[in-house]
Order: C-alpha cells, then sequence, then structure tokens
C-alpha cells in the first residue's frame, strides 16, 4: 500500500483542480436509470487504458515492452465491426477477434522469447504492419454497424454501471487471481528479475513470455473491442493510435519498474485513472489544443518527479531511505553486501 | 583506541565510531578500523559481519549514518568511488565489478587511458596493459573483450587495475577466491613490493592460510561489531576462528573415511560432451556417492556440470539415469528426474534479487508444478522456516528482499531452494566460495548428511582440501577433459591431485 | 564512409565477435540491394544510394545521438519532437523577426543541447527511468511546437534557401547535398568520440555495468549527462537538416521518428541493453531503412495499408535473417 | 475476410522471393504509348482520404494511365523521398497532395530540372515560383470554413440572443484543421453573439470526438452548437450528446464538413444540421488534367473541385446516390 501512496496522492490532486473548474464534478446522478457524472465518464473512457495497461504490467514485469498494443486495439475492433456488418453473431465476431488478438500476442512472444528479438523491435513489427492489417480489414473505410448487443460492451450498461467499467473489474480480478493467488506473478517476477537464474530454476520462461505476451493482447483486444463498440465503428487507422506510449507511462506512474521484475496491478490502475483524469481535465478546464501536449507535459514531469525518492530526498529534504544496499536503484546488477 | 600500539608513524587511515543501516539490517555498529603505511592489514569476521560494508562505506559507495574517517589525519567523506579514488585509495571490490563488454586493456584504464594529442593512445595502453599482467604472470591478448576470460583471470585484471592507480591505500576484498596457488604467489610479491614502498594494504580473504603467510596485522569483525585489533604473529589460528564466529570450532576432519563400493549406479555419463566446452566424458555417480570434481577453473568443470544438468546442450553421447537413458533437454527436465544444481556464479545464475527470501527458496519447487498449481501458502510458509533455521540464514526474516543478504546468507538461500525438491542427485559448483570458515563447515557437513541419507552429489571446488574430505570419489579435469578418475584411498593427498592435474593423466 | 570507425579490416577484426551483427546487417544489406536491382528498372544507380544519404541526413544525425544513448542502456524518445521544435524554432525566427541563419542555426543547437541536458540531469539525478523522462520531453517539445504556432511556416531566407538548393555535383550527374556532407561529418566525429575520447569509452563502461563503472571511479553522472545532451544537440542539428530539406517549420514533422531512429540503431546491432554496438551499424540501419521504402516505393503498387504490412515484414525478414546469421555467439566460458 | 488472409500468405511469399532476388518483373516502364503517373498520397489517416485514394486509382485505371503510388503516412519527409522515387523512376507525370503547403520548392526544382510536370491536388504549395507546378486540383479549406459559417449566421439572423459554439477541431497543426477553423471565425468573428465558449482537438476520429463531446457537456451546460471538423467527429459528438440525455439537431445544432456516407445518413435523420461538401473524388478530374498538361495543352493554374453544402432535405434526397 506504501507504494501506491504517492500515485493517491496525485491522483486526489488532479480531481481536486477539476473540482474547482467544475462544481458538481464528483456528484453523481441517475439519468435514464445509468449512473452519470464526471467521475463516471473518467472510469469509462479510462477503460481501455486500463485494459491495455494492466497486460502491458505483466510484460514489462518479464523485462519486456508492448509496442504493438494499439495496433492490436484497431485490428480486433476493425475485425468484429466487419464481422457484425457482414451479419455475423456478436458472440462469434468478440470471439473470433480477441482469438485474433491472442494470437498476434504469441507471436510476439514467440518473437521475444523463442527467436530472441529484443522485444522493443520485436513488437515495433507489429506495431507497424498490424496497423495495415487493421485497415486491410476495413478496407481503409470506417466500418459503421448498428447493433445493441455488440454496443452494450463499450457503451453499454448493466445495472447502471457502465458495462465497460465492470469488464474492466472482471479482468482485474482475473488478473490478480493469475498472478498472486496462482504462481504466474512469482514466476513472471523471477523471469523479470533474472532471466537465466529462473531457466536453471527450472522456470519454463519462454513459456511464461509467450503467456504474458498473448494476454497483453487479449487485453488489447478487448480494449479494442471496447472502443469500437463505444462509437459504434471501427476505425483501423485512428484507433488505440499512441495508446501503447499512455499504457507504459501508465504502468510506470503505478511504481512498476520498466527493467522488469516486481510490479503492481493496482499501481498500474491508479496509474491509467492518472492519465485519463488528466485528459478529462485537459477538456473541462478548456486548455487551448495547441498546448495540450505542454501540459500533459508539466503534469507527466511533476508526477513522475514526486514518484521518485530520490527528488523527494533531495528537493524535499525527506531523509532518504536507501531502497538497497545498492548506490543506484533501479539497476539491473546489484552488488551483494 | 589511536595510539594504543606500537606506530612509529601514525595511520594513513583511521575509521571512528563507524555505523552504518539497511532495511532490517544493521550492517556496521560504531566500528573503529586503522591502517597503517606500509603494512597488508587483514580484515576478517564471517559472512555477513560487515566487512563488504565497512570497504563500500570506506571507498564511496554508501554514505555512512554515524562515525568519521580521517585520512592522513584530514577528516574526509567521499561522495563517489570517484572521490575515494582521487584521494588516493584504491579498489578491488569482492565480486569482480569490471565491465565485461570492455577489452582487458580499457579495463585496467578506463578513466585514465594514456593520450596522445588528446586522442586515447591505443597503442601504448595495450603494451602497458600486457605489461601491467606480465607483472602478475599472466600472458594474454589485451585487445580481447573481458568477458572471453575466465573469472579468474577477470580477478587478476582487477587487481592490476588497482595496483596501477597511483595509491596510498589499496585495498583488496577478497581478491583471491578465484585464484590458483601459482596466481596468488604472483598476487603476494606484488603485494610485496607494494608493502615495501610504504602503501596500506587492506587484505580480506577467507583463506586462513592465506592471512598468515601475508599479513602484518588483522582487524575482526562480527555481526558488524568490532571484536579487536591483533598482531598476527600473536593469534594463533584456532583463536582466530574462535573469535570470528564467537565460539569454538570442531576440528574438520576427513568426513568420508574411504572409498566404499556402492551398488546402484544413480547417473551415468556416456561419452557426454559439448564442442568448444568439454570433451567427451564417462562418470557413473551411484546413490549415496559424493564425487568430487578437482581441475583448475576452465578446466571444463561447471561445463561438464551444466550438462548433466541440462543447462546446457549436449552436443555427444548421453546422460543415462536410473538404468534408462535421459534426454536432458532443459534444467527443467533434469529437475523432473530430482537432479538440482547449484551454481557457481550466484549473482548471474541463482538469484533473483529484488524477490524475498522466502521466494527465492520457493522458485525452484514452484517452477517444477508450474503457475497454475501455486505451492500453498502455509506449505511455502513451513518450508522457508524449515530451511532457514536449518542453515542458519540470518536474518532470519523470510519476507526481506534477498540482495539484503551477505554473501555466505545468499547462497545459503540458493541451497534451500534445491534442497526442498528433495533432489537424488545434487550438483554444487564452488558451494562454498566466497564463503567463511563457519558456514563452509556447515555446508561441508550438510553433504555429508545428504550422502549418508542415499542423495548422490557432485561436488565441485577449487579447494582440493575440500574435494579430498568429502568426496569418496574424486575426477580430474584438466583443459576441458576428464583425465582421471581416482577412488579417494589413503593414497589420495593433496600432493597426489595436484600431480596429475598438472600431468594430466592417472597415477 | 567514417573510417574511423572501422580500423583495419584485417582478418581478425573481421572476425571479432564486435563486428559480426554490422557484418551481417552490410551483407544482408547488400543482398537486399541486388534483389531490388533485379527486380526493378532505374535501381542498380549511383544515384539511389545517394538519394539514401540525402533523403536521410537528418535521420542519420539523429541515429547517431541516438545511438551514444542506447549504447549507454538508455532511450530517448524525444528526438522526434526535437526534430520538429527545431524546424519550428528556425522557420519561426527568420520568417518573423528575421534573424539571420548563423544567428538563428547556433541558438537552434544551444535550445537541443539543453533540452537534451536537463532530461539526462533528471534521469541521473533524481533517478527516473530515462523512457519515461524523455517521453515527457516528447510532449514538451511537441507541445513547444504547437505554442509557436500550429501552420506550416515557409522558410525564405535567402542564404538557408541558397545552401539548401545547393547541389554538390559528383561524376557521372550523380549530386549531393551539403547536408550529406554534415551528416557525414557527424558520424565521423561520433565515431572519433566513442573510440578514441574517455568519454567515448565511459559510454560503453556505462551500459556494460553502471555499477561496474561507478566503482571503477567513472563519472557515471556526467556520462550519462553527456549522451542525453549530445543526442539533444544531434536531435537540433538533425532538425536544422531537415529545416534544409523542408524549408519549411511545422509542428507535425518527423513524428514517429524516434521510433524510425530506434530501429536504425538496433538493425545496425546495437544491443538495447548498452555496452555494444558500432556507429557504423548505425549508419547501415539508416540506409536499410530506406531500402526498404525505396523498394516499397518501386513497386508503386501497393495500397496504403499493403505499405504498412509491407514495412512490417521486410523488418521483420531483414531482423529475422540477422538473428540467425549472428546467432552463434560463444558463451561466455567461466 | 478468407480472401484477404490468402492475400496475406501471398504478400509474405512475395517478400521472401524478392528477398532472395527472383524474376526481374519489370513494373516500371517509361514506354511511349501509355502514361506513367508518379501520385504520392498523404497516407489512409481517414475514410475521405481512401476514398480519394481509390478515387485516383480507379480513374486512373479507366484512362489507360499507369499508377505509380505511393503512401506517404502523414509525413512530409516520406513524400519527398517518393518524389525523388519517381524522379529516379523517369515517371511522365507527378500527382501528389502536400502533407502541407511549405518545404517543396527544393524537390520540386528536381522535378522541373528532370522535365517532369507535376500537378497539385487537394492542397497547395506555398510556393512563390510557379513555374514549378502546372495546376493546382482541389478543396478550400478555408473556402469550407466559411460555408459553414455562413450557414450559421444564417440560420440565427433572426435571434439576438448569444449563441454558445463549440468547436471540435482536427488534429492540431493539419492543414484542414487550421484552415476550417480560421474560414469559420473569419465569418462567425463578425457578429459578438457568436461565442466560442470550448474548443479542442478531436483528432478527426469518432472516438475522441465523442470523449471531448461529454467533457464539454459536463463542463458547459448550455450548448447550442458544435461546429466539427469533420463528420466522424461530429457523428461521436452526436453519440455523447444522445448520452447526456439531449437530442443532436435540436437542443444543440451541429455543422461538419466532409459529407461521407454516415454524415449524410446522420443529416438525412435530423442529427446532423448542415454539412459543407469535401470531395475526394479527384480522380476523373486528375487523369484529365494530366493528359492535357502531357500533350502539351494550357491548363488554369487552378482548379477547383466542383463542391456544395447539403441541408437536411437535400440529404434525403442525395443519399442513394453517394458513392462514398
Amino acid at each position: 500500500m506504501r507504494r501506491l501512496l504517492w500515485p493517491l496522492v496525485i491522483l486526489a490532486l488532479l480531481l481536486l483542480v477539476n473540482v474547482v473548474f467544475t462544481p458538481n464534478f464528483l456528484s453523481i446522478q441517475m439519468r435514464d436509470g445509468h449512473l452519470y457524472g464526471s467521475l463516471i465518464d473518467i472510469l469509462r473512457f479510462g477503460a481501455p487504458l486500463m485494459l491495455v495497461s494492466l497486460g502491458m504490467t505483466l510484460v514489462i514485469a518479464t523485462g519486456g515492452i508492448d509496442l504493438s498494443v494499439g495496433s492490436v486495439v484497431a485490428i480486433s475492433g476493425a475485425l468484429a465491426c466487419l464481422q457484425i456488418s457482414q451479419d455475423a453473431g456478436v458472440a462469434w465476431a468478440v470471439a473470433l477477434a480477441l482469438g485474433l488478438s491472442v494470437l498476434l500476442g504469441a507471436w510476439n512472444g514467440f518473437l521475444v522469447a523463442t527467436v530472441g528479438i529484443q522485444p522493443i523491435i520485436a513488437t515495433l513489427i507489429l506495431m507497424v504492419a498490424g496497423r495495415g492489417l487493421a485497415q486491410l480489414i476495413t478496407d481503409g473505410q470506417i466500418i459503421t454497424i448498428v447493433n445493441p448487443a455488440y454496443k452494450l460492451i463499450g457503451g453499454g450498461y448493466l445495472l447502471a454501471v457502465p458495462f465497460g467499467i465492470l469488464l474492466v473489474l472482471a479482468v482485474l480480478a482475473v488478473t490478480a487471481f493469475l498472478v498472486r493467488r496462482l504462481a504466474l506473478g512469482l514466476l513472471i517476477e523471477a523471469v523479470g528479475g533474472n532471466a537465466e537464474a529462473s531457466r536453471l530454476a527450472g522456470v519454463r520462461s519462454k513459456g511464461i513470455i509467450i503467456v504474458v505476451y498473448a494476454f497483453a493482447a487479449l487485453c488489447a483486444g478487448l480494449a479494442g473491442l471496447m472502443i469500437s463498440s463505444n462509437v459504434s465503428s471501427a476505425d483501423g487507422n485512428n484507433a488505440g493510435l499512441w495508446i501503447e506510449l499512455d499504457a507504459i507511462l501508465a504502468v510506470v506512474i503505478g511504481g512498476t519498474s520498466l527493467l522488469g521484475g516486481r510490479f503492481s496491478l493496482g499501481g498500474t490502475i491508479l496509474g491509467a485513472l492518472i492519465i485519463q483524469t488528466l485528459t478529462t481535465t485537459i477538456y473541462s478546464i478548456g486548455v487551448p489544443p495547441e498546448t495540450t501536449l505542454l501540459f500533459k507535459a508539466l503534469v507527466v514531469t511533476v508526477v513522475c518527479l514526486i514518484q521518485s525518492p530520490a527528488f523527494r530526498a533531495k528537493v524535499l529534504g525527506r531523509r532518504r531511505r536507501p531502497p538497497a544496499p545498492g548506490p543506484v536503484p533501479g539497476e539491473k546488477v546489484r552488488v551483494s553486501a | 583506541m589511536s595510539g594504543k600500539t606500537e606506530s612509529l608513524t601514525g595511520p594513513i587511515l583511521l575509521m571512528r565510531g563507524i555505523g552504518k543501516q539497511f532495511p532490517g539490517v544493521v550492517a556496521l555498529d560504531g566500528v573503529d578500523f586503522r591502517l597503517l603505511p606500509g603494512e597488508v592489514h587483514a580484515l576478517m569476521g564471517e559472512n555477513g559481519a560487515g566487512k563488504s560494508t565497512l570497504i563500500k562505506v570506506l571507498t564511496g559507495v554508501y554514505e555512512i549514518d554515524a562515525g568519521t574517517i580521517e585520512l592522513s589525519g584530514q577528516q574526509v567523506a567521499f561522495s563517489s568511488p570517484l572521490a575515494a579514488q582521487q584521494a588516493g585509495i584504491s579498489t578491488v571490490y569482492q565480486e569482480v565489478n569490471l565491465c565485461t563488454n570492455l577489452s582487458v586493456a580499457e579495463n585496467i584504464f578506463i578513466g585514465r587511458e594514456p593520450r596522445r594529442r588528446g586522442r586515447i593512445d591505443w597503442k601504448r595502453m595495450r603494451a602497458r596493459a600486457s605489461e601491467l599482467l606480465a607483472g602478475l604472470g599472466i600472458d594474454l591478448d589485451v585487445s580481447t573483450p573481458l568477458s572471453s576470460h575466465s573469472l579468474a583471470v577477470q580477478q587478476m585484471v582487477a587487481i592490476a587495475r588497482a595496483v596501477d592507480i597511483e595509491a596510498r591505500v589499496l585495498i583488496l576484498d577478497e581478491p583471491t577466491s578465484s585464484l590458483d596457488a601459482g596466481e596468488v604467489e604472483q598476487l603476494f610479491d606484488v603485494m610485496r613490493a607494494l608493502k615495501a614502498q610504504g602503501i596500506a594494504i587492506l587484505f580480506v580473504s577467507h583463506f586462513l592460510d592465506q592471512i598468515y603467510e601475508i599479513a602484518d596485522r588483522m582487524t575482526i569483525l562480527r555481526n558488524g561489531r568490532l571484536v579487536g585489533e591483533y598482531l598476527t604473529r600473536e593469534l594463533p589460528q584456532v583463536e582466530l576462528v574462535a573469535k570470528m564466529i564467537g565460539q569454538v570450532l570442531a576440528d574438520l576432519e576427513k568426513l568420508h573415511g574411504e572409498a566404499r563400493a556402492f551398488d546402484e549406479p544413480l547417473v551415468q555419463a556416456q561419452a557426454l560432451g559439448r564442442a568448444g566446452a568439454v570433451e567427451p566424458f564417462t562418470l557413473t555417480i551411484h546413490e549415496g556417492e559424493v564425487v568430487g570434481l578437482a581441475g583448475l577453473l576452465g578446466s571444463g568443470r561447471t561445463e561438464a556440470a551444466r550438462l548433466l544438468f541440462g543447462a546446457d546442450h549436449a552436443t555427444g553421447g548421453q546422460v543415462v539415469y536410473g538404468g534408462e537413458p535421459a534426454a536432458l533437454r532443459s534444467p527443467r527436465a533434469a529437475m523432473q528426474r530430482k537432479i538440482a544444481f547449484l551454481s557457481e556464479d550466484r549473482k548471474r545464475d541463482g538469484l533473483v534479487p529484488e524477490l524475498t527470501v522466502r521466494e527465492n527458496i520457493i522458485l525452484a519447487l514452484q517452477a517444477t508444478r508450474g503457475w497454475t498449481r501455486p505451492v500453498p501458502r502455509e506449505q511455502q510458509d513451513k518450508l522457508v522456516a524449515k530451511y532457514i533455521a536449518a542453515l542458519k540464514i540470518s536474518p532470519a526474516h523470510p519476507e526481506i528482499p534477498v540482495r539484503n543478504l551477505s554473501g555466505g546468507n545468499q547462497q545459503k538461500v540458493l541451497l534451500a531452494r534445491w534442497l526442498i525438491l528433495e533432489p537424488r542427485l545434487l550438483i554444487l559448483d564452488e558451494p562454498t566460495r566466497g564463503i567463511d570458515v563457519g558456514a563452509k563447515a556447515e555446508i561441508q557437513r550438510l553433504v555429508v548428511e545428504l550422502s549418508d541419507g542415499g542423495v548422490a552429489v557432485l561436488f565441485i571446488s577449487a579447494e582440493l582440501e575440500e574435494v579430498l574430505r568429502l568426496s569418496h570419489k574424486v575426477g580430474v579435469l584438466r583443459d576441458r577433459r576428464l583425465v582421471a578418475v581416482l577412488p579417494n584411498d589413503d593414497e589420495l593427498t593433496t600432493e597426489a591431485l595436484m600431480e596429475t592435474i598438472a600431468r594430466g593423466g592417472a597415477r | 564512409m567514417s573510417i574511423a570507425t572501422l580500423p583495419k579490416a584485417t582478418a581478425a577484426t573481421l572476425t571479432n565477435p564486435r563486428y559480426v551483427p554490422v557484418l551481417v546487417t552490410f551483407g544482408l544489406f547488400l543482398a537486399m540491394f541486388v534483389a531490388g536491382g533485379l527486380r526493378y528498372e532505374g535501381f542498380f544507380s549511383g544515384q539511389i544510394i545517394l538519394n539514401a544519404f540525402i533523403d536521410n541526413a537528418f535521420l542519420l544525425v539523429v541515429a547517431v545521438g541516438m545511438t551514444f544513448v542506447i549504447l549507454t542502456g538508455g532511450i530517448d524518445l524525444s528526438v522526434g519532437s526535437v526534430v520538429a521544435l527545431s524546424t519550428m524554432i528556425a522557420a519561426s525566427l527568420m520568417a518573423g523577426p528575421g534573424w539571420p541563419p548563423y544567428v538563428v542555426v547556433p541558438l537552434v543547437l544551444l535550445i537541443g543541447a539543453t533540452l537534451g541536458a536537463v532530461m539526462g540531469f533528471i534521469i541521473h539525478v533524481f533517478e527516473i527511468q530515462p523512457f519515461i523522462v524523455t517521453l515527457a520531453g516528447m510532449f514538451l517539445a511537441r507541445g513547444l511546437c504547437y505554442t509557436i504556432g500550429t501552420d506550416s511556416i515557409k522558410i525564405d531566407d535567402p542564404t538557408f534557401t541558397a545552401f539548401a538548393q545547393t547541389q554538390i555535383d559528383l561524376f557521372a550527374g550523380l549530386w549531393i547535398s551539403p547536408s550529406v556532407l554534415i551528416a557525414l561529418a557527424v558520424v565521423a566525429v561520433g565515431a572519433y568520440v566513442l573510440h578514441y575520447t574517455r568519454l567515448g569509452r565511459s559510454v560503453y563502461a556505462v551500459g556494460g555495468s553502471e555499477q561496474s563503472a561507478l566503482l571503477m571511479g567513472l563519472s557515471v553522472g556526467r556520462t550519462k549527462i553527456a549522451v542525453y545532451t549530445i543526442s539533444g544537440f544531434c536531435s537540433a542539428l538533425g532538425g536544422v537538416l531537415l529545416s534544409f530539406y523542408m524549408l519549411s517549420g511545422y509542428g507535425l514533422h518527423a513524428v514517429g521518428m524516434e521510433l524510425d531512429a530506434i530501429a536504425a540503431v538496433v538493425i545496425g546491432g546495437t544491443l538495447l541493453t548498452g555496452g555494444s554496438g558500432l556507429l557504423i551499424g548505425t549508419v547501415l540501419g539508416v540506409l536499410v531503412l530506406h531500402l526498404i521504402q525505396t523498394i516499397i516505393s518501386f513497386e508503386g503498387t501497393l495500397s496504403s495499408w499493403w505499405t504498412k504490412i509491407f514495412i512490417g515484414l521486410l523488418l521483420f525478414v531483414f531482423i529475422l535473417l540477422q538473428r540467425v546469421f549472428s546467432m552463434r555467439r560463444p558463451r561466455r566460458s567461466p | 475476410m478468407l480472401k484477404r488472409i490468402s492475400a496475406l500468405v501471398l504478400a509474405a511469399v512475395l517478400t521472401a522471393s524478392c528477398g532472395s532476388g527472383g524474376g526481374a518483373t519489370s513494373a516500371t516502364s517509361s514506354g511511349d504509348d501509355t502514361i506513367t503517373m508518379g501520385f504520392s498520397q498523404v497516407g489512409a489517416e481517414s475514410g475521405w482520404r481512401t476514398a480519394n485514394t481509390k478515387s485516383v486509382q480507379d480513374s486512373a485505371k479507366n484512362a489507360g494511365v499507369t499508377l505509380k503510388f505511393s503512401d506517404a503516412q502523414q509525413k512530409q519527409e516520406n513524400q519527398i523521398k517518393a518524389l525523388r522515387s519517381f524522379i529516379q523512376q523517369k515517371v511522365d507525370i507527378i500527382a501528389f497532395s502536400p502533407v502541407v503547403e511549405s518545404g517543396w520548392d527544393t524537390v520540386l526544382q528536381e522535378a522541373k530540372r528532370a522535365n517532369i510536370p507535376v500537378i497539385l491536388t487537394d492542397r497547395a504549395v506555398d510556393s512563390k515560383d510557379t513555374t514549378l507546378y502546372k495546376t493546382f486540383l482541389g478543396s478550400d479549406f478555408v473556402e469550407e470554413g466559411k460555408k459553414a459559417g455562413q450557414w450559421l449566421v444564417e440560420e440565427y439572423k433572426s435571434s439576438t440572443d448569444p449563441v454558445n459554439i463549440v468547436e471540435l477541431q482536427g488534429t492540431t497543426g493539419s492543414a484542414p484543421a487550421n484552415d476550417r477553423k480560421a474560414g469559420f471565425l473569419e465569418v462567425v468573428g463578425a457578429d459578438p453573439k457568436f461565442k466560442i465558449i470550448a474548443t479542442q482537438t478531436g483528432d478527426f476520429t469518432r472516438a475522441k470526438g465523442k470523449e471531448v463531446m461529454e467533457a464539454f457537456l459536463k463542463s458547459n451546460p448550455d450548448i447550442d452548437v458544435l461546429y466539427a471538423h469533420n463528420d466522424d467527429m461530429g457523428l461521436g459528438a452526436i453519440e455523447a450528446i444522445e448520452g447526456a440525455g439531449k437530442v443532436p439537431g435540436k437542443d444543440i445544432k451541429i455543422i461538419t464538413v466532409d459529407a461521407v456516407k454516415d454524415g449524410m445518413q446522420a443529416l438525412a435523420d435530423g442529427k446532423i444540421n448542415f454539412i459543407v461538401e469535401c470531395s475526394p473524388l479527384l480522380g476523373p478530374q486528375l487523369m484529365d488534367l494530366a493528359k492535357k498538361v502531357l500533350k502539351g495543352e494550357q491548363v488554369p493554374p487552378r482548379v477547383v473541385t466542383e463542391e456544395t453544402t447539403f441541408t437536411q432535405e437535400q440529404a434525403k434526397e442525395v443519399l442513394s446516390t453517394r458513392q462514398y
């Protein structure tokens, strides 16, 4: 919990800023039998990012990175919408889209684990080609569909709660179960912490890595369904564009090191919420579009600085608790005392 | 404390009341230490006594929490190793801390490369490096990357680097752990020459014979506290050990009396080999048998062990396990046959530093079960508690990151990882290197216990006494070949072993 | 090209493991070029190779900076944005107040280097991961572009345009632009710094093991700040070259260029984990990327999405082959 | 779907064969009778753009022109590279849609030196030397913004109450976004009753359009008019408006640009009030111009595409005949 303190503080601060600009920002009402309000919006629009970030967390914990999630988002949405527009059943369309996503993720994992290509390049291949694949599926057009059942995934409500939020909760619960109740988390952290040692301890690193990339792609695929369902259309070129950067940012803000090893699912969710709140803040407080990125850069910098123990020690003047008897925390090679 | 003993000139280095804490560990508590010019001063203590921490505090790797450091009478506080180096303190750290991606010559000179008209003079640098290494009795191509050389060579390179820096204080933290006898002698010659120049040398080693050969005085630490400072000639070995571990140690006898006959062969390597690593060898290990592997570093000991564990792929021959050929395609396959392997390089091939002690211990067990069948938490806690107690892992806290433990305790954690699996063949690659006498004895005793319980052990060590003390038979490797397998009878002595290694043939 | 990176290519250096990835890349590059030449008319000309340099002078310079950063084990995502920012500052200062190029260009370079230095400082002093710091830098630089203006700004300073439109004729109708000379000079200087200066060797040491470099008494902090400064400077210079190329400043220039630069560096055989790689490899990496694009452009019948899929596929085939050919490397003997 | 997958496999095989240097199937030929045109497209960033590409490709086929198509993926540097490569390939004529106005002089001069005529489509370049290209065929984004503004002024001419407008901009910095904003402002800025109370980029996408509009609706209770720089953002915003319990087209009046099929449908359904057309179907006109240029005929320096505007009634009439 201690690790999540700073992300929580930052999130609270951001929400506070909004309250100043939008007086009834925190109010949640029932409208047409749905929950309605800015907070709900943040959760709803943040849902795809949260999903992608969850998958990304596990990938990063193995010491990898997945740049292709944005393309998978586009492919999944495109395939599902194409199927539905051709009068396929929603279940079939969803299954097909998610199946393809898993396949693409496994492909990434295969390149990283078996072929031994550096993750950033291995996934760059799919990032570039996948975008083309998505457009190939949509034929470069935006596929518009009208299908209430499909609409539920990203734009619908269940028991007054946006379905997307429930979906994120479900995925979070499943992920938490897989990594903390089952032993996936330990093995992922072992592979990310020291791959060779894990191999010699009998960990099937290759299998773990493939599973993790496949899982990340599955999350991305689900996010793709959500995004396309939300607007009832699939946009092969723009859906999920640059979402990988936001997801990586969310993971890091949540306290997971890009070098692999220890990870925090709760932190990631908080990180994604911070980013989404930031986006919403930009819209609501009327930051002009020309300065949007500047504002984002500023907040990201401040957030990362506050997160950094070194910064707090050196600038805010707290006594520094060395995280380990190693002079450079976050470094791969550590000295034993 | 100063001026208590016989120093004519004042100490060049004086540390007073040094304190240092890490989360969950008090590493140093009010330690005093002094170093005189022109002496070799041994810093003694068990693993985790605080030797390495004291050195790192002195050389600016860590900040101190309490106390003062004086160099030549001036109070100093080094903010970085660079600052310490500039003040004339040159250090070889315990684990070889060099850049293996750079060439040998560069590792010696990086940061102070010879330059001509502003650019690095590679030619001169290589020539100087060759010269320096020649002085240490090593002849190699200094333009090759350091990674292509053995740990022993790497250690000599680190020493060459430290020696070349114009230093007033030279710190050698376990420089000899992977050197052979000849190399150690070379090093001692160099040390004596430096001493004669008035350089103060701080020396850490677990080899007591070496201490008594080279050190003038010694300071003993225990559990982060100062035990005392002594003249080497006035302190008998037995007393030294007693002071280090805080109790009297029973003599270590040859633990396995003699070679005996075993009935059941457990593992047989049949013409097993790997091109470029170790030539095909044949070796039989029986249940309950301890087989020692002797040979110099780089003789193929580790490579042979890795083949038996499936860590590398064999390019020829086969392993017969329990009478049937076994394809050991991966460590997993070996583990399924109850083979365990404690690797030589614990930093690289063993620990997952940020995971806790508990997680490191159960890692192999969990790996055999796959991620879908977790080891229940109660069972984990029970197992971990059992081995923490049995192996005296300290601090005895299962939930601290393993990187916060000392080297010896980390080794025990890894040992626990494999013992949990209840292996039938346990391969131990240099399990006692860089470990103090107490822990060493514990590990040796454990080997005997395991063997009595029917576990086969393949024991690899550079220390021939240790190999002889434990093994039922000894395999000797030389130049990547298994040259002899000798029964450990009365005729087999360290001399005889050494001769076999040197001659490369059977008696 | 830069002689400094390849000291006498004796048989010994050719088998040196350090050069294997670069040689493999070079071999594959040649194979691809020959394949293209057989397939397309007008492909086998010297100008195609020269165009690779003319069209990629800016990327080459940016990739040199990126190589420094990656060699230390870091990464710099801000380069594309800094390139855009540089074009924007240069164009707006020349178009608006009408500052002369010899004032504007040094200023732009200074700004780029300063941005890099600040990022390096934050990375080192506050121990924040480079990926994140430079990501924030990426947002910042791109944001600054838009605050300067959202329109594309034309550069019509006579000195500047004259320089930009100069063609240096070689022989047989072949020509290059002055930018190519600048880029090659940057590569040469970069290779010299990496090979013959303490800074350069520290870069490799830090990439090999930051811990060891620190314990060996190298100033890790200075080295890290230096590489990000170099990268910032190179990005700014890349921006200047891009403004020669485009004669305009625009906030949307060089979107995603960081990925091109990273890809070029990695294709050139440099390890993202740091400590291993050569600048000449980066040059080859840039050429390979260009060749892929040229092949697609000569193919000429691909629709937009097939272009992307093809780039991905070619990248994949290339990296796979490179991987296969340079796979057999000896395990470290203990 | 199956066809596409098999196409993908084919592509992989093709790559392998081209990597191994297969047969010399020369696709390029500057033969005497057929025209080879190099066309550099901006990218495929929107449905509009794809329709534009398709139009050029189809009409090239119909006109018997060999088309060398190159996709720049929204990057000017790629476009310049493509133009260079066209010059290298010795095509007969070059046509391209510039990503931005500035920065084309150098490469266009190279084309001129190589005696290859150039036609601009969709967007002009700001070069002073007008001899660098033969003609410019395309829409006028500023004009589109003006048309949108004029409709609004007309719609509210009897009202004196302030009109609160929110604007969904295209991708920050992109030419259509800049010009549609400028043109619109030029018209509505003249009357103080029109107030733009919020403006934000929606990146030309539905998802962003919806997200931004939701935030607008929360922070600004009384919005009268939405001006979106393209149909897609407008369509996304419609969903947001409906989600907030308001009626698009009634409670909030909506003006968009482009007139793609989905947009026209919404217009016909009364959810959008007015669409300014921006036609992507430049292909036939382009081929026509190319042939004229190559024959040495005089062509006007500026050819504006025939574009109109649509009200809800007009939309209902033409809906069935829209091609894209």
